[in-house]
C-alpha cells in the first residue's frame, strides 16, 4: 500500500495545528463517552435489575410496594395453609435468620414446593408487608441455583455438614460452585 | 473403585448411557485433535525431507556432470 | 470539510428512497408473514410480540447492514475517503449513522404500529419506542464492523450473520426485557440504562474497529 | 531496550519452534498423567450424588471441557490484541491453532451437557443461561472459522482474525452478564442440587485434576499445531531449511532431522 503511506506523509507534513486539535477532540470523546457508560451503568445496577429482595429487605422496607419483584426464602416448616375451597394458600418465606414474610398465592403450587425448600416468588407486596404471588418458582429443583439464593442457602443451614471447599482454589470453587448450581 | 462389578461400572443404575457416551465423546474428540496436529507437523516434516532429498539428488546429477534435464 | 461530508450522507438519504423504503417495507411484510403464521394478538402476544419485533428489527437491521459499505467500496469511494479525509472515522460514523436513521430511527418512529400489529398492549408501546430508540443505535455501531469487515466478499451476507448476530445478542435481552417489564408493571429503567450504555459503548470503539475492518477490506482489493 | 528485544524474541517464529519443543513434552506427558487419573477416578472411582446418582460422573468431563473452551477463546483474543498492536505474526500463528480445539471442546461441553441434561433434567435442552451462553460460544468460533475460510491471504486473515477475536472476547462479558441476567427473570428458579453446600474433597479432586490435565492437553495440542503452521509458512526460510542439512550441510546433520521425525511419529 504505499500510497496510503504517500497519504499518511502528507498528512504528517501539515502543520500540527488541526492534527492537534483532532487529538485533543478525540481524546475528549473517549473520555466522557466512558465516564458515562461507568455512569449509566452505576444508575442500573441503582435500579436493582433483576428485582430480587432477600427476606430481610422484605422486611425491611426496602422493597418498594406495588411493583412487581421477586423475592426468595425458605418455606417455614407448618407454615402452610391451604384454603379448605380454593386454591389459596398461604405460607411464610424466612431466611433463617430472623426475618420471615407472609405470602399469598392462588394457583397450583410447583410439584417440588415442600417445607423447608428453596423458594423465589415473583410478584407484588402489600401494604401490610404480604406478598402476593403471581408465580412460585421452585421447578428444576436439583439443576440451578441462582447466585442470590446460594448465600442464602448456604448461611440458611448452621448444621449443614460440609464446608465450602476450603482447599480449592478460588476461581475453581466458584466454578465448581457455579456449575453444580446449573447443570 | 466404587463399583463392585464391571457390568455395574457400565450400568451405572441406568445412567451408563449417558455416563459413558460423555467420555467417549470427550476422548474421541481428544484423540482426533491430537492426530490432527500430530498430521500438519509430520506432512510438513515429510515435505521438507523430500524436498531436501530431489536437492540432493540434482546436486549428486549436476556434479556427475549429467545433464538429464 | 464536515458540512461537505454531511450534505453528502443527507443526499444519500433523501435522494434514495430505496434506503429509507427498503429496510421498512421488509420490516412490515415480516410482521404481516408472521401475523398469518402465528396471529398475535392481545392476549396471546404481550411477552411474543415484543420478541418477534426485537428479532425482526435484528434482522432487518442485518439485511440494511450488508449494504452499509458496499457502494461506496464497489466505486471506490470508500478507498478515496480512507486514504484522503482528514478523518476517516468522522466518514465512517457519517456513514453509520445515516444508517441509523434509515433503520433505526424510522423503526422507532413506526414502532407503535408495529406494536399494535403485533399485539403488544398499548401501554407498552412507548417504552417499546424508547428500547429502540436507545438500543438501535448500538445494532448499527456493531453491525458496521462486521459489515466492514465482509464487505470485501461478494456475498458476505451469511458471514456477516455469523459474525454480529451473538454480537446482538445483550441488545436484544435488554430490549425485551424492558418491554416485558413495563407490561409486569416492574421497574424498565435499568434496562434502558443499559442499552444506553450498550450504545454509548458501541459509540467510542466502533468507528474506530470499523475503520481497522474498512482497511483490511480495501487492502484485499 | 531489553523489554523490546523480549518481545522481538517472541516474535520470531524460529525461536518459537525450538523452544516449544520441550513444551510439547511436557505438557503431553503431563496431559496423559492428569487426563488419564482424572478421567478414571471420575469414571470409576468417584463416589455418585445423593441426588443425581451417575450421572454426576458426566461432570469430569463436562467441566473441564467448557472451562479450556472459554480459556482457549480468550487466549484467541489476547492474541487478536498481540496481532492488531504489535503486527506479531505468531499471533495469528496462535488464532488458527487455538480455534479448532476450543471450537471442538464447547462442541463436548454442550454435547456432554445435554447428555447429563436429560437424567437431570428430564431434557436433552434447556434455555438456560449457561447453556445458551455456550452455544453463543460456539458460534462466535464458527463466526471466526467462516472468516478464516473466507480469506485466502495471510496477512489480510491474519488482521482480519485479529479484529474480529478482540471485539468478541471484549463482548464475551457483556454476553455472559446478559444472558445471566436474562435467565434469572424467566427460569423457573430453584435450589438445592445437593442439600450440602459444597463438594466434599473426594468428589472435586477428580476434578481439579482433569481441569489440570485437559489444559495441559491443550497446550500440548495449540503448540503441536503451531509448529506445524511454521513450518507451513516458514518452508523456505533458511533455518527451516537448515533444519534438514540445507543445500551444502554434512551428513550429520539429515540424521538429526531424521530424529526429529521420528520422535513425532
Amino acid at each position: 500500500m504505499p500510497t496510503l503511506e504517500i497519504a499518511k506523509e502528507n498528512r504528517d507534513r501539515h502543520p500540527m495545528n488541526p492534527k492537534r486539535k483532532q487529538r485533543l477532540f478525540l481524546m475528549t470523546f473517549l473520555l466522557t463517552g466512558v465516564a458515562a457508560i461507568v455512569a449509566l451503568i452505576l444508575l442500573a445496577l441503582e435500579e436493582n435489575m433483576n428485582m430480587f429482595y432477600p427476606p430481610d429487605e422484605v422486611v425491611s422496607g426496602q422493597a418498594p410496594i406495588g411493583e412487581t419483584i421477586r423475592a426468595g426464602g425458605m418455606v417455614l416448616e407448618q407454615s402452610v395453609v391451604r384454603a379448605a375451597d380454593s386454591l389459596a394458600v398461604r405460607f411464610v418465606l424466612t431466611d433463617r435468620q430472623g426475618h420471615e414474610f407472609a405470602v399469598d398465592y392462588s394457583g397450583i403450587l410447583p410439584d417440588l414446593f415442600r417445607e423447608g425448600q428453596g423458594i423465589l416468588v415473583q410478584g407484588k407486596l402489600a401494604e401490610d408487608g404480604v406478598f402476593l404471588a403471581q408465580e412460585v418458582l421452585a421447578k428444576h429443583d436439583e439443576n440451578y441455583m441462582p447466585p442470590e439464593l446460594m448465600d442464602l442457602n448456604m448461611t440458611a443451614e448452621p448444621a449443614a455438614p460440609a464446608k465450602p471447599l476450603p482447599q480449592a482454589p478460588e476461581k475453581l470453587s466458584n466454578q465448581m460452585g457455579a456449575f453444580v448450581s446449573d447443570s | 473403585m466404587y463399583f463392585e462389578s464391571i457390568t455395574e461400572l457400565l450400568r451405572m443404575d441406568g445412567h451408563g448411557g449417558y455416563v459413558w457416551a460423555s467420555y467417549i465423546a470427550m476422548l474421541t474428540i481428544l484423540i482426533a485433535n491430537f492426530a490432527m496436529a500430530r498430521r500438519k507437523v509430520t506432512t510438513q516434516l515429510e515435505q521438507l525431507r523430500w524436498r531436501r532429498q530431489i536437492q540432493e539428488q540434482s546436486k549428486a546429477d549436476s556434479m556427475a556432470g549429467d545433464t538429464l534435464e | 470539510m464536515l458540512k461537505a461530508l454531511l450534505q453528502r450522507e443527507a443526499l444519500v438519504v433523501f435522494r434514495s428512497k430505496e434506503g429509507v423504503l427498503n429496510p421498512l417495507a421488509f420490516l412490515f411484510l415480516s410482521v404481516l408473514v408472521f401475523g398469518i403464521a402465528a396471529p398475535l394478538n392481545d392476549r396471546n402476544g404481550g411477552e411474543y410480540g415484543v420478541g418477534v419485533l426485537w428479532v425482526l428489527v435484528l434482522l432487518t437491521n442485518l439485511l440494511s447492514l450488508d449494504a452499509l459499505f458496499r457502494r461506496d467500496y464497489d466505486s471506490g469511494v470508500l478507498e478515496q475517503a480512507l486514504l484522503n479525509a482528514q478523518t476517516p472515522w468522522l466518514f465512517v460514523m457519517l456513514r453509520i449513522l445515516s444508517q441509523w436513521v434509515c433503520t433505526g430511527l424510522i423503526m422507532t418512529l413506526t414502532s407503535p404500529l408495529l406494536g399494535i400489529l403485533l399485539g403488544i398492549p398499548t401501554n407498552g408501546l412507548p417504552v417499546l419506542g424508547m428500547a429502540l430508540m436507545v438500543g438501535t443505535p448500538a445494532i448499527s455501531l456493531l453491525g458496521a464492523i462486521g459489515a466492514g469487515l465482509t464487505v470485501g466478499f461478494g456475498r458476505g451476507g451469511v458471514l456477516l450473520a455469523l459474525l454480529v448476530l451473538p454480537l446482538f445478542i445483550p441488545v436484544l435481552i435488554f430490549g425485551v426485557g424492558a418491554v416485558k417489564n413495563v407490561l409486569d408493571d416492574a421497574n424498565y429503567w435499568g434496562q434502558i440504562y443499559i442499552l444506553a450504555a450498550l450504545s454509548l459503548a458501541g459509540l467510542i470503539s466502533a468507528p474506530f474497529a470499523t475503520l481497522a475492518s474498512l482497511k483490511i477490506s480495501v487492502a484485499m482489493r | 531496550m531489553g523489554l523490546r528485544e523480549y518481545w522481538h524474541k517472541l516474535g520470531s517464529p524460529r525461536w518459537f519452534y525450538q523452544i516449544a519443543g520441550g513444551w510439547i513434552t511436557g505438557f503431553g506427558i503431563g496431559a496423559v498423567l492428569l487426563l488419564g487419573i482424572g478421567l478414571i477416578w471420575g469414571l470409576a472411582f468417584a463416589p455418585p450424588d445423593y441426588q443425581q446418582g451417575h450421572s454426576f460422573r458426566i461432570m469430569y468431563v463436562h467441566v473441564p471441557a467448557a472451562m479450556v473452551a472459554q480459556s482457549l477463546y480468550l487466549g484467541m483474543g489476547v492474541a487478536g490484541f498481540v496481532g492488531l498492536v504489535w503486527r506479531m505474526k505468531l499471533a495469528d500463528v496462535a488464532i488458527g491453532a487455538a480455534l479448532p480445539l476450543g471450537m471442538a471442546l464447547t462442541a463436548v461441553a454442550l454435547f456432554t451437557g445435554s447428555l447429563w441434561g436429560k437424567p437431570t433434567w428430564g431434557s436433552w435442552w434447556e434455555w438456560d443461561g449457561r447453556t445458551v451462553s455456550t452455544t453463543l460460544l460456539l458460534f462466535l468460533y464458527i463466526g471466526i472459522y467462516a472468516l478464516r475460510e473466507a480469506l485466502s491471504q495471510t496477512d489480510l486473515r491474519a488482521r482480519a482474525s485479529a479484529l474480529i477475536c478482540l471485539v468478541g472476547t471484549i463482548n464475551i462479558p457483556i454476553i455472559k452478564y446478559s444472558v445471566n441476567w436474562w435467565q434469572t427473570l424467566h427460569q423457573p428458579a430453584s435450589f438445592t442440587l445437593t442439600e450440602k453446600p459444597a463438594m466434599p474433597a473426594e468428589m472435586w479432586l477428580p476434578l481439579l485434576v482433569t481441569v489440570l490435565g485437559l489444559y495441559c492437553f491443550a497446550g500440548h495440542n495449540v503448540m503441536t499445531r503451531m509448529r506445524g503452521e511454521i513450518l507451513l509458512r516458514e518452508s523456505r526460510s533458511n533455518w527451516v531449511i537448515g533444519l534438514f542439512g540445507g543445500p551444502d550441510a554434512t551428513e550429520a546433520k539429515p540424521a538429526t532431522a531424521q530424529a526429529l521425525t521420528g520422535r513425532n511419529r
